[in-house]
């Protein structure tokens, strides 16, 4: 592959118009990537607002800064927040929108209207979430169980309810655009063994979002009705049972962990590969892992009902089927190991990223092994060892696979460099932090501090309090990307095509990238990571 | 129990040292693997370095024999686990045959709790050292979640049906229960405390206070003032079955299925007597929907049991006695 | 802008199909995306319905009483016309799918108003169902009435049947809306042999919605009707 | 573009047979077969659905592709009924004696305990007078 394009046009996608309108109306996936960016991170700065008032809250057992139907809000809004609008879209609306194609050697995905139709389904559904907060709230948590969520709260469940719903569409939307730009929309040469491992994981996404987005939708929905209209679907009192709104649910809201967890590992495929100048290790084991983790994963949902009244026999097809889905996982982080054995590893700041999610990730994934046990997890279900789980999988790996990747292709978006002591710096921030503020917890999860607590017995307050200490550390962690990042946008040095030196078609052409992305039609005769084949150039 | 920093939870009952040996054989092996992982990694970090960004790693693409070995060993670790998991969940979830009966209703936000003998409570639960207790419970209005630390054991409540947790306390003392199933405003004052006593001093503690009488007593009442009694006659000679022996038994339905006479099933023939209707009876019976509260319920439950218990050992020794059916018991 | 206005292609020397999207290398590229994307979007319909199918299926085998008599309460000569008349609209669907590929625009707009006729037609008989419904209380919620020791399980199935054949006609009424813009391309002789991928893309989301009807069509009118007959 | 053209008779023969099937299943409704109404009655639904997809949807002419994801939508159907169902289907399944484990109703007709089929007595119900 090229290192560099021969001439750098003064055109790219940023500057070639320049009105609201041309951003507004645009069907260019790089500018949706960046929409989907800004949107995105209001939605985090929301969840992340609760988040602080959540810890702040827990920093004394008595439940004296907010009041019981607030903090229930609090939590609930956080919960929505961060699942439907952060960790479901991140990395693959945002980074995903930006590279694939890019890195399929494209000049847009397949439907570059349906793309901007998902993102404006996307603030839509946020508009519904954020006007269900400013009427009040709602105090269902995330996971909306009925009988509480259609006749217990008087929240707006109704509001967020139809928010979810709608964010709904954008998920679906952008797994089948995703899917047929894949399918469809590769450079000559480029063949399936040939593709970015991160392709492979946008794709096992794909296939998960459209397969399982549907039956959360009409799941919500369901509740919507029974709650607005009375139909009775999980009614009790009918004969209803709710059991089955739990089935249904996560059903999607399982597999959903591997919206938001398989990109991430694509991006860390990515970087590994990039800044250790090397193969990734068994790319073939990792490309179908990918695969494997994303049709396992929907095998697995009722692990987040064992003490909900399923069967003991369906509780442990199960269990072993989830033990099952861990195996993939493990071989991806083997992979990765391996692949820094005899590497050249050039320490820049989207590896430290890459580090700190390796070490989150493991523990996380590990810690899965306890919560599919059966016999632990009766002790720790509903707990905050549970909590303490799922944050390590879905912050500490997805949101540090999100800012590994950020990092990585921000060049390549923006044309800039940003500083990278910095960015080594809030990598640690952030793994400190956050091991700070979410290890305590698997302690105070087998103590038996149940999860969604306002209030809690006094013994716990010390780890409870360790935890909103590390809380602060992991917010500054948070804070300075933004910071640099958006100094960076404006200010920084000129990155070039290709400051890293890595192979891959989003490379070859300037940064940032033309309009249409190539002068003209890449061709492909070699694998991803020919690194060790080639002689390396200085751009 | 309140003094210093508690990082383990007291190990309160027979099942929760086979818990936590299971947790720590867990903690075990998780550690192993995230130590050879970061050790591997940080170690790789420092000794391949290039600060220059201009050399080449070395041209490995992978291995087929180091593949299949890391995906077989975890697996097999990963099934050892599953199969030690399964068998601690069975000891958790299948009670003796012989227990202390409780029975409670969550509603939001409190427990309430009676004994058989009489005794009732509220958000605090008093129970024998040393002996089997099970609580057998529901909720009168949305999920919730009783739940024991000390004791390892949790479960939902549901509206409609009755769930249950059982445990052998093993230490005296008052201990934390919890509603761990998010239920509204006050889910985290849904708490309680559990009073683990010596068997004589509960003795004593079950006969204070104005008993009105144990429940299945109670049941007997309301099976009475229902006029329960008027269809349902012990001879079987009624319009609708006798009950005696029935707890515990299977009934063979209408529709040609056989199901077990659980606590589900008797909740489900007073509430919606036409839905499961026993093979070979006309769908005579009104429903009680509405005449009857949740603790009425679980009486009229109790008492259909203590139908059962009369019979074992009578007249019949065919007839299923509830504590039979060996081959369902627990294995050890 | 050099760069820019090369790519789009409006200068290239060769014939170019004004439907040609300029992201795409060939017109049999484009098709065949848009084929597939409509596939996925099938997939995510049949979840879709998925979900609610689950609880019919569960609350089925778990009252059966209940369904039978619930579907009793539905007209199996209304279901039965609207079934051959839904049949019938896939039909003229795939013939005007047929008519558009062999150049016969005619054809092609006769086949789409028959084959929208026949959807309004499933539609106001639906209408007639639903407005019955509503005369005689069977519409689940606070105000449902019906006599029977399985009322509240009747809910269930007619608070199923509402959402099952509900959700049914809103795709109907959007497939009215796909058709009538298809038929307004067709008019305007916007289909060849070369491209008629809009009327084919109609056509399978149509033919989707026939498949649910011909599953809903046993699963609510027809529950063990034989108890009830003779 | 390059689609196959069936000819009309292949549309009017597979309407033929939809009307036909569509007789069938309303008659076999109203012929008591037991357990058996409901798997037939999906039986030619299913067959229906069948046809509609390879002659009008031209799945039979369409690519591998196309058929993969036609089957996977189907597959991925029969995971969500069916792993759900293992819950429902053996729900109570060891209920002991003493000691329901609030997995509650038990459904369908082979859900007995097999332990239980040995002891069972003889259901001491004898039919109202």
């Amino acid at each position: 592959m090229i290192t560099a394009t021969a001439t750098e046009s003064p055109v790219n996608y940023l500057n070639h118009q320049s009105t609201v309108a041309s951003w507004l109306l645009t069907k260019d996936h790089k500018r949706i990537g960046l929409m989907y960016m800004v949107s995105v991170t209001i939605a985090f700065i929301i969840g992340a607002f609760f988040a602080a008032l959540i810890r702040a809250e827990l920093a004394t057992p008595q439940g004296d800064l907010l009041s019981a139907d607030v903090y229930n809000r609090v939590f609930t809004m956080h919960g929505v927040a961060m699942v439907f609008f952060v960790l479901i879209p991140a990395v693959p609306a945002i980074l995903g929108n930006f590279v694939l194609p890019l890195m399929l050697g494209a000049k847009d995905v397949a439907f570059p209207k349906l793309n901007l139709l998902s993102w404006y389904v996307f603030v839509l559904g946020l508009t519904f979430t954020v006007g269900a907060m400013i009427y009040g709230g709602v105090d269902t948590g995330w996971t909306f169980y009925p009988p509480y969520s259609t006749e217990g709260s008087n929240s707006n469940v109704l509001l967020a309810g139809i928010g979810v719903f709608i964010t709904g569409f954008s998920s679906i939307l952008t797994g089948l655009n995703f899917m047929v730009t894949i399918h469809r929309m590769r450079a000559p040469g480029l063949t399936w063994f040939r593709l970015p491992l991160f392709v492979w994981a946008v794709y096992s996404t794909a296939l998960v979002m459209v397969l399982g987005t549907p039956v959360v939708a009409i799941t919500v929905a369901m509740v919507a009705v029974e709650r607005a209209f009375g139909l009775g679907f999980f009614d009790p009192r009918l004969g209803g049972d709710p059991v089955l709104f739990q089935h249904l649910f996560w059903f999607y809201s399982h597999p959903a962990v591997y919206i938001m967890i398989l990109p991430p590992m694509g991006v860390i495929s990515e970087v590994i590969a990039c800044f250790s100048r090397k193969n990734v290790f068994g790319y073939s084991f990792v490309a179908f892992s990918s695969l494997a983790i994303a049709v396992f994963g929907f095998l697995v949902w009722a692990h987040h009902l064992f003490v909900a009244g399923i069967s003991a026999y369906s509780a442990m097809v199960f269990s072993f089927l989830t033990f099952a889905v861990a195996i993939p996982s493990a071989v991806k982080t083997f992979n990765w190991t391996a692949t820094l054995y005899r590497a050249a590893i050039w320490w820049k700041a989207p590896m430290a990223w890459v580090y700190g999610f390796m070490g989150l990730f493991l523990v996380g994934g590990l810690t899965g092994l306890f919560t599919a046990s059966l016999g632990i997890d009766i002790h720790i279900h509903d707990t905050y060892f549970v909590v303490a789980h799922f944050h390590y999988i879905m912050v500490g790996g997805a949101i540090m696979g999100y800012f590994a990747g950020l990092h990585y292709w921000w060049p390549k978006m923006t044309g800039r460099m940003y500083h990278d002591g910095l960015a080594k710096l809030s990598a640690l921030l952030v793994f400190v932090g956050f091991n700070m503020t979410f290890f305590p917890q698997f302690i105070l999860g087998y103590l038996g501090m149940p999860r969604r607590y306002h209030m809690y017995p006094p013994e716990f307050q010390v780890l409870n309090l360790a935890s909103t200490a590390g809380a602060t550390v992991l917010g500054i962690g948070y804070l300075l990307p933004m910071l640099y990042l958006t100094y960076s946008f404006f200010k920084g040095q000129k990155a070039g095509a290709n400051p890293w030196l890595a192979t891959g078609l989003e490379w070859t052409t300037q940064s940032p990238p033309l309009p249409h992305n190539f002068i003209e039609q890449p061709i492909v005769t070699e694998g991803a990571y020919e690194y060790s084949k080639r002689e390396i150039k200085v751009a | 129990m309140l003094s210093g920093i508690p990082l383990f939870p007291v190990q309160g009952s027979t099942l929760a040292p086979e818990v936590d040996a299971l947790y720590f054989f867990i903690v075990a092996v998780t550690s192993f693997f995230a130590v050879l992982v970061s050790v591997l990694v940080i170690y790789f970090g420092f000794k391949y370095r290039d600060d220059t960004g201009l050399k080449v790693g070395a041209p490995i693409t992978g291995s087929i024999p180091l593949e299949i070995g890391w995906s077989l060993v975890p697996f097999f670790i990963a099934m050892g686990i599953f199969v030690w998991a399964s068998v601690v969940f069975f000891h958790s979830v299948r009670p003796p045959d012989q227990t202390v009966e409780i029975y409670a209703t969550g509603k939001r936000w409190m427990w309430r709790f009676q004994h058989v003998d009489g005794q009732r409570e509220i958000n605090q639960l008093h129970v024998p050292i040393g002996r089997p207790v099970k609580v057998t419970f529901t909720s009168e209005d949305v999920l919730h979640d009783l739940y024991i630390p000390v004791f390892r054991t949790k479960a939902d409540a549901i509206p409609g049906r009755y769930s249950s947790i059982w445990f052998t306390p093993t230490k005296t003392g008052e201990f934390h229960l919890f509603c761990a199933e998010y239920c509204g405003t006050k889910h985290s004052g849904m708490i309680g405390s559990v009073f683990v006593m010596e068997p004589d001093e509960y003795q004593a503690w079950l006969s204070s206070g104005g008993l009105t009488g144990s429940m299945s007593a109670r049941g007997e009442q309301l099976f009475q003032q229902l006029a329960c009694n008027t269809c349902h006659l012990n001879d079987g000679t009624g319009r609708g079955p006798s009950l005696v022996g029935v707890f515990g038994s299977p009934v063979k339905l209408s529709t040609g299925q056989t199901i077990t006479a659980d606590e589900t099933y008797v909740r489900e023939s007073i509430l919606t007597p036409q839905l499961k209707l026993v093979n070979g009876y006309q769908p005579l019976m009104p429903t009680f929907q509405g005449l009857i509260n949740e603790e009425g319920l679980l009486s009229l439950i109790e008492y259909v049991k203590s139908l059962g218990e009369s019979r074992t050992g009578g007249q019949q020794a065919s007839t299923a006695a509830p504590a039979a059916a060996p081959a369902t018991a627990p294995a050890k | 802008m050099a760069a820019h206005a090369d790519s789009h292609g409006h200068g290239h020397v060769h014939a170019h199909h004004p439907a040609h999207q300029h992201h795409f290398e060939t017109m049999e590229q484009q098709s065949e995306a848009a084929t597939l994307g409509m596939w996925l979007f099938l997939v995510t319909e049949v979840m879709f319905f998925g979900g609610l199918l689950m609880a019919y299926l569960l609350y089925r085998v778990w009252y059966p009483h209940a369904w039978s008599e619930g579907s009793l309460e539905l007209d199996i000569v209304l279901g039965g016309v609207n079934t051959v008349v839904l049949i019938g609209s896939s039909l003229t669907m795939a013939l005007a799918v047929r008519a558009a590929q062999t150049d016969q625009r005619r054809a092609t707009i006769v086949f789409l108003i028959l084959t929208m006729a026949l959807g309004l037609t499933f539609l106001v008989i639906k209408f007639f169902e639903y407005k019955h419904k509503f005369d005689t209380g069977h519409v689940p919620g606070p105000n449902f009435h019906f006599e029977g020791p399985d009322a509240p399980q009747v809910e269930i199935f007619l608070s199923l049947y509402f959402a099952l054949t509900g959700l049914h006609a809103l795709h109907m009424l959007i497939g009215f809306g796909i058709m009538s813009v298809i038929l307004w391309m067709a008019i305007k002789n916007r289909f060849s042999h070369e491209w008629y991928t809009p009327v084919e893309l109609a056509g399978l989301y149509w033919h989707f919605v026939d498949i649910v009807w011909i599953f809903l069509f046993p699963l609510l009118y027809l529950v063990d009707r034989s108890h009830h007959f003779a | 573009m390059s689609g196959h053209v069936s000819p009309k008779s292949t549309y009017y023969a597979i309407f033929g047979a939809l009307m036909v099937l569509t007789g069938v299943t309303v008659a076999a409704a109203f012929v008591n077969l037991g357990t058996f109404n409901f798997p037939v009655a999906i039986s030619i639904a299913i067959t229906k659905a069948t046809l509609v997809i390879l002659f009008f949807m031209h799945v039979k002419y369409s690519s591998r592709l196309t058929k993969m994801v036609v089957a996977m939508s189907f597959f991925f159907l029969a995971i969500m009924f069916g792993l759900t169902l293992t819950d429902y289907m053996s729900r109570g399944w060891y209920t002991s004696p003493r000691g329901s484990t609030g997995a509650g109703t038990q459904v369908g007709v082979s859900a007995n305990p097999p332990a239980r089929t040995e002891t069972a007595p003889a259901a001491v119900q004898e039919p109202a007078p």
